[in-house]
C-alpha cells in the first residue's frame, strides 16, 4: 500500500496509541468515525489557554478577558477557514447533533412563534412550516440528522420523507423528482454516510432542492475530517460537523450557514451573550453568530479545535484523503478474503469513504468486535446510530473499521488476521 | 476472552433452552438493547397452586450476540417451572453477580449454569447482553402479576 | 481577617495567578463570579483521560470504550455525590444556560406535542401550558434564567411574571400570595444574584408554589461553587449550575431533577445516544439522563469536573464559604471607606455571596473597570447579564468583584487601593 | 492606560461637543452595546445644496462610558457641517484606525482630535465603546439616504 501520509510518523503526537490494552496486546484503534484520538498539539492548546489567558469571552474589560476573547475568536477564524468559511458564519456548538438540532429548532420555534404572532426575525417566513409540508431526509441518516427532523413532525404537522437506498448503500434517486416536490421545505442529509462509508452525490440534490426553494442542511461529520471542504461552494444553507471527530476536544461542535440563514432564524438556546437588549417584557437579539451561542461558550475546546485545524492543514487534507483511500482499498481487498465476510455498503472505490461496515457470516458483531478487542483491536459494533440504515440492508447491526490518519497497512492487516479466527471461536459453519 | 466465552455460553448460545414464543401467557414483552439493536420479544405464563405462584413457562424469540441468546437460554433453564419465589431469588443472584463487575463468583451449587456468567461483569459493555432476557423477564412477570395483591 | 483556608496555599495550585498583566503588574484575579480558574488537578484529569481512554463512551465493545464509559460515569457519580443527588439525576449540558433552557423546552416541546397529539411521556400533562398559565422569575435573574421563560411565553401564550426588588437588592415578596396563584406553573429563581450577591430565601417560595402545584426551578450557578449543596434537601424539582463556575472546564454544565420531573419529561435535543428505538417512522427515547443527553458528550470535560469536586470537597466546602463570608465582610467594609463609592445590593453580611457589585460617582463603570486593570486588577464591569436587576437598582451599570478560594485580603486591599485613584483620573467631583 | 486615556478623550468627555436632540432630522436611531448597557439615540440631518449632500447637524444624547461619549463629542466635531462624502471618509479612517490593533496610528493633520482614539486599538473590548456613536451615525445616515438615487 503506497500513501503519502508517514502514519508512523503521525503517531509519535498521539501518545495513547502506544498503550497497551487487554492484558498487554498493541492498541489497534480502527474506530476513528466514531471519535479520533487528539495529539498533543491538541491537548496542549486547551492547558495553555488555562494556563496563561483563561477568562470569560466577550465580556470583562480586563487584561485576561481581552486574551479569552482573542483566543476564542482567534478559534472561530481558524476553524471557519479550514472549511472556506467566513468567521461570522461559524457558530459553536456542543456537537454536531446540536448543529442540527439547531437547525431543526429553528423551523419548530418559527412555527410556534408565527402561530402566536411574536416577533421573528426578517425572513424568518422560510421557517414557518404548514400541515402538510414536507422534510426530506435520506434512509442513511445518522439519528442525528433523523431524530430531530421527526420531532419538528411531531410539533407542526409537517410530513417527513426519505430517500431509500439501493442495496448497494447508495441513495436511490431513481425518484428524485417525486420526493423533491413544491411542499418540500428542508433537504437535510449526510454527505457520507458513517454506516456505509457512502459519499453522496451533492450536487443532483442541491439542484432539485433549489428548485422547490428547500432549505438545504449537510451533515458533514464525516466528510470535513477525511477530505478538503469548501463550505461555500457546495451550494447548500447549512453544514453540521463534529470537533471531536477530527483531532478535537470533546464538547465542540461546529454549524456553518450562509448569512442570509442565520440572519433569518430565530435563536435556539437563550440566555447571556446572545442578546441586543433586555427587560422583563421582552427581549431583542444579538447578529449571528452570537445570537445562537447563550452562556458562557466552550472557549478551551474552540481552542484545541483550532490547534485540529493547524496538525490537519499542516499534514495536508488532500494527503489525508489519499491515505485513507488507500487504506480503504487495501482493506476492501483483505476483507474480501475471509471467508463468510460480506462488506455492508459499497465495495468500490468510487465515492466511498474510510468507515467500513461488515458483518462475519454466523456471528453476531457484537461477538465479532469482541473477539477483536481481545486482539488489541478496536472497531465499533452496532448500528452506529444508523438504525433505519441498517434495518434497509438487511442486518441488524455490523462490525465497523474506520482508519484514520494514524493507521496503516498492517493495522488492517492485523484485524484480518484477528478476524480469522472469530468463526472458529463460535463454531459457525 | 475465555472468561467471557466460557464453553457453557457458547454451548447454549448453539443450542438454546425453551427458545420459541408459546401460549398460553399473561404477558408478552418487547425488550431492546439500544446500542446494539438486540431484541427479545418475551412471554410469561405464570400458574398458582395451593397458594404458591409458579413460573410455568418463558418463552422468547429475538435475535442478538451469543452473551444475550445464551443468558436467555440459561435463564430458560434456570427459572421455568419454579416458583416465583425461586425465580425471583435467581433473577437477583444473577444480577448481583454480573453487576459486581467481578467482585461476586457466583455459586454453581444455587446458579447452575449461570455461573458462567462471571466472566462477563469483567466486561461492562456486555452486563446489558447478559441482562437482556432476564430484565425483560422482570417487566412482564411484574405486569402478569399487577393487580394481584402480592407486593 | 481571619479565614479557615491558606489562599497563598491555594494559589500554588492555579499557575495563571503567577502571570503579569499590563506591562508587569500582579494579576488579582477578582472575578470568578464570571468564571473561575482551574488548579492543575482539574487540567491534569482532563488530559489523562485523553492520554489513556478517550474513545466514544456507551457505544463501543472494545476496553477503550469501556475505560472511557467508566470515566464519564465514574465522574457522573461524583460530581452527582457533591451535590447530594444520585448519578441517574445528573444531566450534563453545555452549561447553565443550557441546563436552563433544557427546562424550559420541555414546556414549550410538551405544549406543542400534546397540541398535535404527538406521544409524550408519562406525567408530561405538568408540561402542557394553556393560555394565560403563569411563569414567575424575579427581576435578578440572569439573563440565561429569564430570557428562555420568554421565549416560552413567546410560544404557548403563557405569561410572565416576576417577583420584584427592595431598593437594598432582595426579593420582595410582600405580593408573593399574588404572584404565586392558580394559574402558576412555573416557578424559577436564582438561589444567589450574581449581579447583587444576595442570597434568596429559598422555603417561603417553594412553600408558595408547591400549595399551587407548580414546578420548581432553582438556578444555582452562584451557589453550588461557594456553599455545601444539598439538592434534595432543597424541596425545588431542579437545580441548574455551570461547570465552569466551580473550578471545572468550559463546555459542562449540570442539571440535576427529580427523577419523576426528568422521567416526564419530554426530550430537548435529540439525536443519538438517546434513543430506545429508532425507525423513519417514529422514535421511542431512552430512559434519563440519558434521554436529554444526544450524541457524543463532553467526556474530558465531566472528568475535569469531577477532578474539581474533589478539589473542592478537600478544601471543604464549609470552609469555602467561611472563606468567602469573611473575604466579603472585609470588602464591604474596606469600600464602606472610598469616598463616592456606593455598593448596590444588600451591605449587611446575612445571606450574601461574595459577588459584590458597586458603582463610583461620576465615573462609568467601565471606566472604573479599566483603572483597576491598569493595576493588575480583573473585575467585571457591565449588566452582568442582569440588566433588568440593574435598571430596578437605578444603575445603568456597575462594577463587580467577586472573590474566591484563591483571593485573599490583600487582593481585595488592592483592588480598594485602585479604586481610590479612580476618580483623579476622571476628575470626578 | 494612559494611552488610552488621553487628555483629549476625557476633555471631550467632561465638555461633550453637540449633545442634545436637535430638529429638524431625518432618520433617528437607537443603539446599544449589549455588554455594557451603553446606550446613544442619534439623529442626522443632511441637506443637499447645489448637488451636493452636507451633514447638516449630528444630534446625540445617551449614556456610556467616557470613550463612549467623547467619541460622539469627537465625531460631531469630525462631521458636523461637512459633506457627507467627508463624513464617510471620516468615518472610514476612524474605524480603520481602532481595529488596527494598534497598527495604524493615525493622521493628526486630516483627523483631528479622532487621533486621540488610536489607544483605543490596543483595548479590544473598548473598540466597541469608540465605535458606538459611529455604528450609530452610519446606520442613521443609511436610513436617512435610503430611496435615494445615490449608491
Ligand atoms: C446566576 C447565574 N445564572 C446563570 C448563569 C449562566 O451561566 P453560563 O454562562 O455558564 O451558562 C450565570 C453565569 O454568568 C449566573 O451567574
Ligand atoms: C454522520 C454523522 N452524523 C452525526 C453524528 C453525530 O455527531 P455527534 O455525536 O458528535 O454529535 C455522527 C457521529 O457519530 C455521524 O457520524
Amino acid at each position: 500500500m503506497s500513501s503519502p501520509l508517514d502514519a508512523r510518523r503521525v503517531r509519535e503526537d498521539f501518545p495513547i496509541l502506544d498503550r497497551t490494552v487487554r492484558g498487554g496486546g498493541r492498541l489497534v484503534y480502527l474506530d476513528s468515525a466514531a471519535t479520533t484520538q487528539k495529539p498533543l498539539a491538541v491537548l496542549d492548546a486547551g492547558r495553555d489557554y488555562y494556563l496563561t489567558s483563561n477568562a470569560a469571552v466577550h465580556r470583562g474589560a480586563h487584561q485576561l478577558a481581552e486574551e479569552a476573547t482573542e483566543a476564542f475568536e482567534g478559534a472561530r477564524a481558524r476553524i471557519a477557514a479550514f472549511v472556506g468559511a467566513r468567521a461570522d458564519d461559524l457558530v459553536f456548538t456542543r456537537n454536531a447533533t446540536e448543529s442540527l438540532n439547531l437547525m431543526a429548532y429553528a423551523f419548530s420555534n418559527a412555527t410556534a412563534k408565527a402561530a402566536r404572532g411574536s416577533d421573528l426575525p426578517k425572513g424568518a417566513e422560510r421557517f414557518v412550516l404548514r400541515e402538510g409540508d414536507e422534510i426530506l431526509v435520506t434512509e442513511m441518516e445518522h439519528h442525528a440528522n433523523l431524530v430531530p427532523w421527526q420531532e419538528v413532525c411531531a410539533k407542526t404537522g409537517a410530513v417527513l420523507r426519505w430517500i431509500p437506498l439501493t442495496p448497494e448503500g447508495r441513495l436511490d434517486l431513481s425518484d428524485l423528482d417525486r420526493l423533491i416536490n413544491e411542499r418540500t421545505r428542508v433537504v437535510s442529509f449526510t454527505q457520507q454516510s458513517n454506516l456505509l462509508g457512502t459519499v453522496n452525490p451533492v450536487a443532483p440534490i442541491v439542484d432539485a432542492a433549489r428548485a422547490v426553494g428547500a432549505l438545504i442542511v449537510l451533515d458533514s461529520c464525516q466528510s470535513v475530517p477525511h477530505m478538503p471542504i469548501d463550505v461555500a461552494s457546495l451550494g447548500v444553507d447549512a453544514v453540521a460537523w463534529s470537533g471531536h471527530k477530527m483531532l478535537g476536544p470533546t464538547g465542540i461542535g461546529c454549524l456553518w450557514a450562509t448569512s442570509e440563514t442565520l440572519a433569518s432564524m430565530p435563536p435556539f438556546i437563550t440566555g447571556g451573550s446572545m442578546i441586543e437588549n433586555v427587560t422583563m417584557e421582552s427581549s431583542t437579539y444579538a447578529e449571528p453568530p452570537k445570537r445562537f451561542e447563550a452562556g458562557v461558550p466552550m472557549v478551551a475546546q474552540a481552542v484545541g479545535l483550532a490547534a485540529a485545524c493547524d496538525y490537519l492543514d499542516a499534514l495536508g487534507m488532500e494527503k489525508v484523503a489519499a491515505h485513507e483511500a488507500a487504506l480503504t482499498a487495501h482493506a476492501l481487498t483483505r476483507l474480501a478474503e475471509v471467508p463468510g465476510v460480506a462488506v455492508v455498503g459499497p465495495t468500490d472505490l468510487i465515492d466511498r469513504g474510510s468507515a467500513i461496515s461488515f458483518t462475519v457470516e454466523g456471528v453476531h458483531p457484537h461477538d465479532v468486535g469482541q473477539v477483536l478487542d481481545s486482539s488489541g483491536i478496536a472497531v465499533r459494533v452496532g448500528h452506529h446510530c444508523a438504525w433505519p440504515g441498517c434495518r434497509a440492508m438487511g442486518v441488524p447491526a455490523t462490525t465497523r473499521m474506520s482508519p484514520y490518519i494514524y493507521n496503516d497497512a498492517q493495522d488492517i492487516d492485523e484485524c484480518i488476521e484477528a478476524l480469522g479466527r472469530v468463526r472458529a471461536v463460535f463454531g459457525a459453519r | 476472552m475465555e472468561d467471557l466465552y466460557q464453553e457453557i455460553i457458547l454451548d447454549h448460545y448453539r443450542n438454546p433452552q425453551g427458545r420459541g414464543l408459546r401460549e398460553p401467557f399473561e404477558a408478552q414483552v418487547h425488550h431492546v438493547n439500544p446500542t446494539c439493536g438486540d431484541e427479545i420479544d418475551l412471554r410469561v405464563h405464570l400458574e398458582e397452586r395451593d397458594g404458591t405462584t409458579y413460573v410455568e413457562d418463558v418463552s422468547y424469540a429475538g435475535q442478538g450476540c451469543s452473551i444475550s441468546q445464551a443468558s436467555a437460554s440459561v435463564m430458560y433453564d434456570s427459572i421455568a417451572g419454579r416458583t416465583l419465589d425461586e425465580a425471583l431469588e435467581a433473577l437477583a443472584r444473577f444480577q448481583e453477580m454480573v453487576q459486581s463487575k467481578g467482585e461476586i463468583a457466583g455459586d454453581e451449587e444455587t446458579m447452575g449454569d449461570a455461573v458462567a456468567f462471571a466472566g462477563v461483569a469483567k466486561y461492562p459493555a456486555r452486563v446489558k447482553c447478559a441482562l437482556l432476557p432476564w430484565m425483560a423477564w422482570k417487566d412482564a412477570m411484574v405486569q402478569a402479576t399487577e393487580g394481584d395483591d402480592r407486593d
